[in-house]
């Protein structure tokens, strides 16, 4: 399997194994661990093929163990290492989250700056495919509210294959979010190997009546929902935010400023998601600016059903989306 | 109250306890449970192709003497708490199987409302506290059950199953050892069918020897072939009564294989097909016929009898749910929180 | 050691005792669980006493074990019983987060209704007692994001003394967050049984230019900038959050558009904490009454320092409050 | 690179490598480290109680065999991983009294710059990854640490430290399998003092050997005589030598036990006085230093110069640690995220 650079079109999981790849073979402190990475090919197939090309020892299967081998990850770091582990899915983070918060995002601080903890932690997240409450997590947002880690959320083909090496670049943990339904997604971008910056976010679709900010597994929803509004005469600017912690503030209050219209689309549950913090930093940071209330579409607050139609209506869609910028362009102009 | 009149109360209690030990005649009755859940499975991979059933789906083809051998070793008011891969375990239980597919189908008639999906199968009035999909996230939930019914001295046992994966995660060892150091009436079945997803067992665990592991913690642990539902059930029936009569734990590892993937989504390319090939051998259900017929205990005609009455369940599960209704989207958010009214 | 009804004068740590002796003599349902409930008498003396009041079935120490214990909580609510876990400190929940949020928080649901998980967790929570970064944390508007859980926060002693009792009716789990430094507070209450509702927001002090909403561990600092505000002749309405989920919109609102102008005080990190959904919350229901924008006071986003003067300043304190209020105030009159 | 080309590579550094057998000689200077351990923490008490020292603190007085015996086993490029109570081990390890005490001053010229207190001291010169605050963390990291060591082909050695408490959590399960599985160059220290805070032993566990229980990971594991340096530091060099020369992990449990309270906030209800005047008995220096002098190895000159020069280091470092600066209040947040210049 050659994926990328030399490639045209390239899928999501493609991208992220091509940028694998391409971190195994430049330095050999990298190696990837984590359930099923090896023999399976990864749960979502997105390592398939790397254990033939790298061998078990730098493609390492784990034993169910995730508070063990995300703790292993933050000592082999310490020790000089480059890990990128895996953990199959967000849903799963949470049996490891102690290690995460309070060795990997404290220990810098803790030891006066004396050590580094230069970890990837890749996790699958988000809804939408009926896999039920303890399998349809989106925490990412959540997750952002922890200092000491940088949060990545690559939503393109081009972040999911360039995000990765600046991620070990970096000498502070970094967990990078992605989501089950990107997967599949292909796009063709300019040279696989062009390294993209973690700090900002990215307009996606300029606009001038009001912005729609958002992340992740819902970007696609969001553009479809912007080119909707065109169609109603509504011009939206679609923000990209990439990273998740820091927030690059910046480019929002940039935007607002310029469309005094906010919407936020998430899909973590509404209360205490992502969209709360940017909420309250335009409100801080542009609040004269702001010529409507700021709408949030997110989860609805419950544990994600299986079937399909409560699913789907749990979820932020294009038409939820829309109305809310009506809404936002309405109100008060 | 002490933990000794506790214990002297359970025993007194268990004595009167109804003991449902399957005999030779229970053979029958024991494969037409499993021909009821392989069938019944069979079904589902259709359905699955059919996209009416959705989400991952964990089936237990090659491994129904576990379930059936293990839940026939139950009393009503028993607690079974289990893993994703639990058709074999509910239809065991005594779940119907429209209630079941009405699930996996996602309809409001499904035991969970069509909130679950096959991981998730309850059945409350059977106490069969099931599906749970994170691995080893059952384990100290049926230690909980457990420590209720010592604290109410009740006879009651706690019934956990889970795979060899989950004795890797740290709650397995969290719940053995709290088992074992609270004295608590729960049986540990351990499903060991060699594979965590497409992680072999020798490279889970430095001691392979899982039962080994357990009576490290104290308790009494010992291993049977899951592929025979007759040593399952005996060994099953012995684990439950140990465990009703002198309140401990105890801890069964069942040897046994899935034959199909780990979910429908796996292309399951890390098993050797000679190996597969090799525990297709030692499926459960034709050995079983095969004694069965060779003692006269089952006839063809009983074969056929059997075959025609599944048949005819799993056809009226299929109308039904196709025809069920779903959830009112309006009541999405409903079971979040409890209607106060329809608290216990 | 007896404590209320009949006291006059109890510390805060005296009423959590006082409820839990309530409890458990009023059902046997109950029991306490945890590390050191018994012969230790609680990390924090708060179980002193009842061990040998009502036995170590009842009082039952646990082995570390965070994961184990809270789950076998959550086994024996769903069996009947009716246990009150404690987890020493907020910082040690995290080992048993995967148990509160994948099955205490969504078996209701994912059971169709079926199975309800009448649990009670306490934990103490909160930083200023230099135990430096991993015993530091103020987690509890972090859990407030999690659908299924209902979180309270007691600030006072009457809250202290009054909300067990209710939590324990809950037919779903409650998380219950005392603050570390408030156990030995103390104040008279009227009747020690007297029952509170887990359902409202408290105005604890009215006001009329400026509403600052804080809970648990900061309500004392906040009450303090009141007194020192109106010296500066600004009226404050303080307002005592108490539950932190499901949150008390209406109370909120109601204060912001008489007051038109809102500060909130919040011991957790700034990026995530309750503060933004608060914030984003009086921004969709009260935009148009906002003369001026909300400030946040919250702790500075790093894992808490040991140095007192390091940890001092980054907590919320007194003189940031009355600084924030005086800008809300100020701001665009 | 495979484990048996590693292993071989690890086996003929491990030749060339320096091995410090402490013999007879010794005796006097791993007394010395003991007293030097016991009157610094003592003065830590006098400390703590004027309120120059805050926060949560937890002495190894009683246990100073075990801090002085494992250390002295340990190469200077081996690692260590410890938890809160890490006094001891720092001192042996090498910290200075001065960058130690000037941490619990909280002021900047600590080994942590203040920010980590008693519980959270390190220094990455001397490969201390010591202060682990919550009871199991530091595990996973050990073994990542010998993960690392192993991919190099080094022959380094990871030492982790931890106590019989930690034995419960779900993390140490997890350490010991994948430091087992992966055959992984660690050694385990359990520092089993017989409590986890109030609750002993037996309360805590099932199966209160630890070494066997730890053993039935497929691991080599003993139990020693954690009151005598010398058993010690023996076993603590036999374990090294192991973990060294073959490569994969092993466990040793020290049977010892603290004169003090679990911490300064400790009221100590539940221990009986008889317990700990019985345990006092085996107070590890006065026991050494009879038999030095027995054996003619250690005069009085000798005992009071050791306590003349560690009084003098002691005052010294209580006089530095009161004169140093604070880290600036402007550098609050700093250390979150790296300079990237700080960048290893
Ligand atoms: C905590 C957790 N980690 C990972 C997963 C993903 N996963 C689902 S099943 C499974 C394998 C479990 O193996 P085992 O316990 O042997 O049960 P089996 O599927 O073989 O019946 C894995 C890794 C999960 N559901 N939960
Ligand atoms: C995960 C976690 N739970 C609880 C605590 C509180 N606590 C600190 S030390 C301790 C006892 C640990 O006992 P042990 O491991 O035997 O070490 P010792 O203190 O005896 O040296 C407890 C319960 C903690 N720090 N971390
Ligand atoms: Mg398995
Ligand atoms: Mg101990």
């Amino acid at each position: 399997m050659t994926a990328a650079p030399a490639v045209a079109e390239l899928t999501y999981r493609e991208a992220v194994r091509a940028a694998l790849r391409d971190a195994l073979s430049q330095d050999d402190r990298v190696f990837l661990m984590g359930e099923d990475v090896g023999r399976y090919g990864g749960c979502f197939a997105v390592s398939m093929g790397l254990l033939e090309e790298f061998g078990p020892e730098r493609i390492r299967d784990t034993p169910l163990s995730e508070s063990g081998f995300v703790g292993a990850g933050i000592g082999a770091a310490l020790a000089g290492m480059r890990p990128i582990v895996e953990i199959m899915t967000v849903n799963f983070s949470l049996l490891a989250l102690d290690q995460i918060l309070n060795n990997a995002a404290t220990l810098l601080h803790m030891s006066g700056g004396q050590l580094n903890v230069p970890l990837v932690i890749r996790m699958t997240t988000g809804a939408g495919r009926q896999l039920a409450a303890q399998h349809s997590h989106s925490l990412e947002g959540w997750y952002a509210h922890i200092p000491g880690l940088r949060v990545l959320a690559p939503a393109t083909i081009a972040d999911a294959r360039g995000m990765l090496a600046p991620a070990l670049d970096d000498p502070d943990p970094v967990l990078i979010f992605e989501h089950g339904s990107l997967y599949n997604v292909s796009d063709s971008i300019p040279d696989g190997t062009e390294a993209v910056d973690i700090a900002s976010a990215a307009v996606r679709r300029p606009g001038t009546d009001v912005s729609i900010i958002t992340y992740g597994g819902t970007l696609r929803t969001v553009l479809r929902a912007a080119d909707e509004l065109e169609r109603q005469h509504v011009s939206a600017e679609v923000i990209d935010l990439r990273v998740l912690r820091p927030l690059d503030d910046a480019t929002l209050v940039d935007s607002v400023t310029r469309t005094h219209r906010a919407v936020i689309v998430d899909e973590g549950w509404r209360s205490g998601s992502l969209s709360a913090e940017i909420t309250a930093r335009l409100v801080e940071q542009a609040f004269y600016e702001l010529d409507a209330p700021i709408e949030r579409v997110c989860a609805a607050e419950v544990p994600m059903p299986y079937a399909r139609h409560l699913e789907q209506a749990a979820l932020p869609r294009a038409d939820s989306v829309v109305a809310a910028a009506l809404r936002a362009v309405g109100g008060h102009a | 109250m002490t933990a000794t009149t506790k214990r002297s109360a359970r025993t007194k209690r268990s004595r009167e306890h109804p003991q449902r030990t399957p005999g030779p005649a229970d053979g029958c009755e024991l494969y037409r449970q499993m021909l009821r859940i392989r069938r019944f499975e069979e079904k589902c991979v259709e359905l699955y192709s059919a996209e009416k059933i959705r989400g991952f789906m964990h089936l237990c083809i090659g491994e129904e003497a576990v379930a059936v051998g293990v839940m026939q070793a139950l009393a009503d008011d028993d607690a079974v708490v289990a893993t994703y891969r639990e058709h074999g375990q509910a239809l065991a239980r005594g779940m119907s199987m429209s209630t079941v597919l009405a699930e996996m189908f996602g309809r409001v008639t499904g035991c969970s409302r069509g909130r679950g999906g096959s991981m998730h199968l309850f059945d409350s009035s059977l106490r069969f506290y099931g599906g749970n999909a994170i691995v080893g996230g059952g384990l100290p939930l049926a230690v909980g059950f457990a420590l209720a019914e010592k604290m109410r001295g009740s006879n009651r046992v706690t019934a956990c199953v889970f795979g060899d994966g989950a004795v890797a995660e740290g709650e397995f060892h969290e719940s053995a050892n709290l088992a074992a150091l609270w004295q608590l009436p729960i049986a540990f079945f351990c499903e060991n069918n060699r594979y965590a997803m497409g992680t072999a067992l020798e490279r889970e665990h430095a001691q392979t020897d899982l039962a080994l592991r357990a009576a490290s913690y104290g308790m009494v642990a010992w291993s049977v072939d899951g592929m025979d539902v007759m040593p399952v059930a005996d060994a099953a029936r012995r684990a439950v009564e140990l465990v009703r009569d002198n309140g401990g734990p105890c801890f069964v590892e069942l040897h046994t294989y899935r034959f199909r993937a780990h979910s429908m989504y796996d292309p399951d390319r890390y098993r050797d097909k000679a190996e597969i090939a090799q525990w297709r051998t030692r499926d459960p259900l034709p050995a079983l016929a095969h004694r069965l017929r060779a003692d006269g205990a089952l006839s063809d005609a009983d074969l056929n009898r059997m075959e025609t009455e599944i048949e005819a369940e799993i056809t009226a599960a299929v109308e039904e749910a196709e025809a069920a209704p779903l959830e009112a989207v309006e009541d999405l958010t409903r079971f979040v929180y409890s209607d106060r009214g329809a608290q216990p």
